[in-house]
């Protein structure tokens, strides 16, 4: 029976996502991928990585999806004339002989995966208490692999740098997105005043448990940033300008601390990132406590894209 | 059947899709809800590979369950960027798409 | 105890099921937008708010259930400011 | 059980490469923060700080003749990330530096903050994406890991893409967009033949790998697709349509970087896959086929290259030509790996290839840069007075040129003649044949530059615009290095094979 | 008692993907924004129902994170479609 419910899952997204392939109006392939995202992460759920379950609901079924609704939106002028060049049936052929020749080799290599399955969870669990986490995750990504975790938090900020960068001259150091004009009044700004106060909570608490059960700082910093989107959207409050200094110093704060800790560990451990023994929890919620802030700001800005209005300084 | 070889095929064909996506569809945007669906393809087989791994109690290998959380941040600042470029493309030159006039070159 | 729990758990879960139901007929048939919506956020919240019943004495705890209820909550409070968002937009752009 | 190798013992000394890596990022950061001016100011420190660690290391590296290795956070692989730098890594490390340094001398002229402007996007957003080319390509060459490869050339596109599109015009932004969208692309494909390997063996730290690694249908379909995603990134015939637009389009330092560095990022992980990882399963036809692509490129890039109109997309193709030869070095490699001879200067040869092509490619393209603003125009035809109006520039774009056919002394002389001598070692003429019409047919476009900007300016002639000796004399320095680099083979020690360990001695 | 909420998961399921279908059709817009909607309240009833045989509590948060980002999806929906009927204010400077 559980097979079947699992069976019944795999096709439902592989439909949804057969639909976004193959349906002529963009618009209507993007609506398909916000479900899409909830269902990936019952798949995550089915196969037990409920950490990775909390982030793609957090990062696939919200953020991606709100991102490609609105570009879908913006981008429905372009619509028609993209339409006119349509691939012909020589290119169609070959790339779906190419595109099932992929999955051919692909499920023959996932029934040529070992039968005892290689692991290091073993590994992960023996050195667990050295961490003084309890979600083998968190120790993972800030101890074992934290160097990932550094990095990740940098590519989000060349992201952003990137993204700014696309701005048009005259808008530099203005505020992201176009002015909203929604009604004060209306259920847009209601929901934007009610939600984000429950929003916060639920990140922070999302954030809290992450050290020693499913959650964590990437988690709670998406909730924190869709929070403050939400608040922009609904034109209760605008975006900033990007070059306010407080914005620039929210950016770097947890990359920076997350460094400085690593060089610490040079002089008192012995080895970048590493961890003196007994403060190994103090410094990796230390870490993640600097790292949140900094990650919903950047998420929440590259969401918003580049600045289009001018700030303040007119 | 198990419901890591279920999953492990479902993710093969996403790739399978998500690759003709790619190729076949001009916008870019479709083109990138393609590699979304690629992406997700990939990060599920991870996921497979994580689930056969559980042992010590754990319901999947943490590693790549830790890679994964990683690889899906990633993929998003990816999708935020080339969002990016396509709204900065079509606004410059009214229209978005990849196959252009080509340059004096050819 | 655990047999009346388990057939609160059934009955909820059916009735939610009944009501999940009822809004997807609602989807086929309505003719037009408006009440199309009507139909799916009445039902489709009701159909929420029973599995959530039904499945709350399986939580085992009370900051569970607690949670899960905030779960409907939720769920009611955005298709609530939504579904009013939706119904504009119909509204002004006719089919 | 953690198999414990005595090749992945941390050394002494190895801590300064985390600081090779992370230096440029906290440049990023401090830049950010900063701004304004400040962010080229916070530029130029990283940079002499970044030469000077990356100087340290080579010391190091040939103190003790072995290659540097560390452990990250002091956990030793499978489970934590390694840090590993073999001569490869070092040298790739000190042309980095070098051409990066190059580079900022002459974008000092053309990214430096307008006055009165407190902070202009152009020259924020170009001091910080070169650092943080600088601090990904670094990743590369000295990680461990293949999935902190994966961030790491993640990183690298992050900060190339928007380096073509700095000007904001429609072209360069399609140009980007077809750049990310094929990078992207790329990496998912690696990221996919990364957890395969996971799944086989449980690691994803290199040298353990390597010492695992047994010829299966899973290892070469893993092996397969990480190579196909780096080409895509390398731009290796037939997947090289996104590059010339790209590297043509962006402004003139931006495009030395992107032609000069950042494609070699992804080449050097396909030679870190197949030398180290791989060489196990790389059958002589793979490598066969690898090798075809790149004489395909040579031939064709080159073709191509010669019917271009204007400079910068000449350049262009002109590398789509030149990542062919970085290919060539693979057949040689496994033919002499399976004959037990020593394939160590065929290595050499190539990596002497990509360091004469990235400083001389640099060069070329920050010479097109200064010919462009003194015309006011690339046309090829219309090049004349150009040779009178900036004799260092063009004597530079000659001598990378030199460089690039391959003439004495340069350092394109000794690859291709390492690479040669590979091909007679192990039969393999047509590989011969590809280099040779390659070089015949650079020599031709390098020297129809020539020619026309040295014919005399029509009268009355004037410069658009005057520019500063200072990028002259960064662009001659870049055509110098790539032009006496062949002199290296008279260094007594072989730096590249330093903590080699893939194949056979 | 399992069985019976797993089968209780693919109606629950079926009929989310009936009603998608109908509803990813249109004809309009405000047809299409329905999906998300659907998918808030039935997607994550699936999701419930679906965890529930096998031990809710870790599940629970997985529900509550994407309840939040579901009505913050919805919106960026809904704002999405009524952006690109209204005949595009275009840019504002």
């Amino acid at each position: 029976m559980s097979i079947a419910t699992h069976i019944s899952l795999a096709l439902l997204l592989l439909g949804l996502a057969f639909w976004t392939i193959v349906v002529r109006d963009t618009f209507s392939a993007v609506a398909g991928f916000i479900p899409y995202g909830l269902l990936l992460t019952s798949a995550w759920l089915a196969l037990a990585a409920i950490d990775v379950a909390l982030t793609e609901a957090a990062i696939g079924a919200g953020l991606t999806g709100a991102l490609l609704i609105a570009a879908a939106s913006r981008l429905h002028k372009t619509e028609i004339a993209a339409r006119a060049e349509q691939r012909g049936t020589i290119t169609r052929i070959l790339a779906a002989i190419l595109a099932t020749t992929m999955t051919a080799a692909i499920m023959a290599c996932i029934l040529r995966l070992p039968d005892r399955a290689p692991t290091l969870a073993p590994t992960v669990a023996r050195h667990l208490a050295q961490t003084g986490v309890g979600n083998p995750i968190t120790a993972v990504l800030l101890s074992f692999r934290a160097m990932d975790t550094l990095l990740e938090a940098i590519v989000l900020l060349v992201g952003l740098i990137a993204i700014w960068s696309l701005a048009p001259d005259r808008a530099w150091g203005g505020r992201p997105g176009q002015a909203q004009t929604e009604d004060p009044k209306g259920p847009l700004a209601y929901l934007a005043r009610v939600l984000p106060p429950i929003g916060i909570v639920i990140a922070i608490y999302i954030f809290w448990v992450g050290a020693d059960h499913p959650g964590g700082k990437f988690q709670g910093a998406t909730i924190l940033a869709a929070m403050w989107l939400l608040v922009m959207m609904s034109g209760l409050s605008d975006a900033p300008a990007i070059d306010r200094g407080w914005l620039r110093f929210l950016l770097i704060v947890g990359p920076a601390a997350f460094i400085a800790v690593g060089f610490l560990g040079v002089v008192v451990a012995g080895a970048f990132l590493s961890y003196p023994t007994g403060f190994a929890k103090l410094l990796i919620v230390l870490i993640e406590a600097a790292l949140l802030p900094s990650l919903a700001v950047t998420l929440a800005l590259l969401l918003a894209g580049p600045p289009r209005r001018p700030g303040r300084r007119a | 059947m198990t419901t890591t070889t279920i999953f492990g095929f479902c993710a093969a064909v996403l790739v399978g899709l998500g690759l003709y996506g790619l190729i076949v569809n001009p916008q870019p945007l479709r083109k990138l809800l393609a590699f979304n669906l690629m992406g997700n393809g990939v990060f599920l087989i991870c996921a497979v590979i994580a689930r056969r791994g559980a042992a010590a109690g754990m319901g999947g290998d943490p590693v790549p369950q830790a890679l994964l959380i990683t690889a899906i941040v990633v993929a998003f600042a990816a999708s935020a960027l080339a969002v990016a470029l396509m709204l900065r493309l079509s606004e410059e030159t009214g229209a978005c798409s990849l196959s252009s006039t080509r340059g004096e070159g050819d | 105890m655990t047999a009346a729990a388990n057939l609160l758990t059934i009955t909820a879960v059916l009735a939610g099921a009944f009501f999940f139901l009822a809004g997807t007929v609602g989807l086929l048939r309505f003719p037009d937008t408006l009440t199309r919506l009507h139909a799916l956020t009445k039902a489709d919240n009701l159909g929420l708010g029973l599995v959530v019943l039904g499945l709350l004495p399986r939580t085992g705890s009370v900051v569970a259930g607690f949670k899960l209820i905030l779960v409907w909550l939720l769920v009611l409070l955005a298709s609530s400011a939504v579904s009013q968002l939706i119904a504009r937009n119909a509204r002004r752009s006719p089919p | 059980m953690l198999p414990t190798a005595p090749t992945i013992m941390p050394t002494a000394g190895a801590s300064l490469l985390t600081v090779a890596v992370l230096l440029p990022f906290f440049g990023v950061l401090f830049g950010l923060l900063l701004g304004g001016r400040n962010a080229e100011r916070v530029a130029w420190a990283t940079i002499v700080l970044g030469v000077v660690t990356v100087l340290a290391i080579s010391r190091s590296l040939l103190s003790t003749r072995a290659a540097l290795i560390y452990h990250l956070g002091g956990w030793a692989p499978p489970l934590g990330i390694a840090l590993r730098a073999d001569g490869l890594s070092v040298c790739m490390m000190l042309v980095v530096a070098v051409v990066v340094a190059a580079v900022a001398v002459y974008a000092h002229a053309d990214f430096s903050t307008p006055a009165g402007a407190r902070e202009a996007r152009g020259p924020f957003s170009f001091w910080l994406l070169l650092l943080a080319v600088w601090g990904s390509l670094n990743l590369i060459f000295v990680s461990g890991d293949i999935f902190t490869l994966y961030v790491a050339l993640e990183l690298l596109t992050f900060a190339g893409a928007p380096l073509v599109s700095l000007d904001g015009r429609g072209e360069t932004l399609q140009a980007a967009l077809r750049y990310l969208l094929f990078a992207l692309a790329g990496s998912m494909f690696y990221l996919l033949g990364a957890f395969l390997l996971y799944g086989v063996y449980g690691t994803l730290d290199i040298a353990l790998l390597a010492s695992q690694i047994k010829a299966q249908p899973v290892t070469w379909a893993a092996a397969a697709l990480m190579t196909a995603g780096l080409l895509a990134k390398t731009a290796l015939f037939p997947l090289h349509l996104w590059l010339p637009p790209a590297h043509a389009g962006a402004p003139a330092a931006a495009s030395a970087l992107l032609s000069g560095l950042v494609i070699k990022g992804s080449w050097f992980l396909v030679l870190r896959l197949w030398l180290d990882v791989f060489p196990v399963t790389a059958t002589p036809a793979a490598a066969q086929w690898l090798a075809a692509f790149g004489a395909s490129a040579i031939i064709i890039g080159n073709c191509v290259a010669l019917r271009q109109a204007r400079l910068k997309l000449l350049i262009a193709y002109s590398t789509v030509a030149q990542i062919g030869y970085l290919f060539l070095m693979f057949p040689l490699v496994a033919a002499l790996d399976a004959s037990r001879l020593a394939s160590g200067p065929v290595v050499t040869g190539g990596l002497l290839q990509v360091v004469s092509h990235a400083t001389a490619k640099a060069a070329m393209f920050m010479a097109a840069g200064l010919i462009y603003a003194t015309l006011g125009h690339d046309r090829i035809a219309d090049l004349r007075g150009s040779a009178r109006a900036l004799p260092l520039t063009v004597t530079a774009f000659v001598l990378a040129g030199a460089s690039l056919v391959g003439l004495p002394p340069s350092g394109g002389f000794v690859a291709k003649w390492l690479l040669l001598s590979g091909a007679t070692a192990t039969a393999q003429w047509w590989w011969m044949l590809a280099m040779l019409a390659g070089g015949l047919l650079t020599s031709a476009y390098v020297f129809i530059v020539m020619v026309r900007s040295l014919a005399p300016a029509p009268a009355g002639w004037t410069a658009k615009r005057r520019v500063s000796a200072y990028q002259q004399w960064a662009v001659m320095a870049l055509a110098q290095c790539s032009f006496l680099l062949g002199f290296a083979v008279l260094l007594p020690i072989d730096i590249v094979q330093i903590g080699r360990t893939g194949a056979p001695p | 008692m399992d069985d019976f909420l797993r089968a209780a998961t693919v109606f629950v399921l079926a009929m989310v993907a009936l009603g998608l279908r109908c509803v990813l059709r249109g004809p309009c817009d405000a047809d299409r924004m329905m999906a998300a909607q659907l998918f808030g309240s039935g997607g994550i009833a699936a999701l419930l129902l679906f965890q529930a045989a096998s031990g809710l509590k870790p599940v629970i948060d997985v529900a509550l994170t994407l309840a939040v980002l579901a009505a913050f999806a919805s919106v960026a929906f809904v704002k999405a479609g009524t952006n690109s009927n209204d005949a595009e204010e275009g840019p504002q400077q």
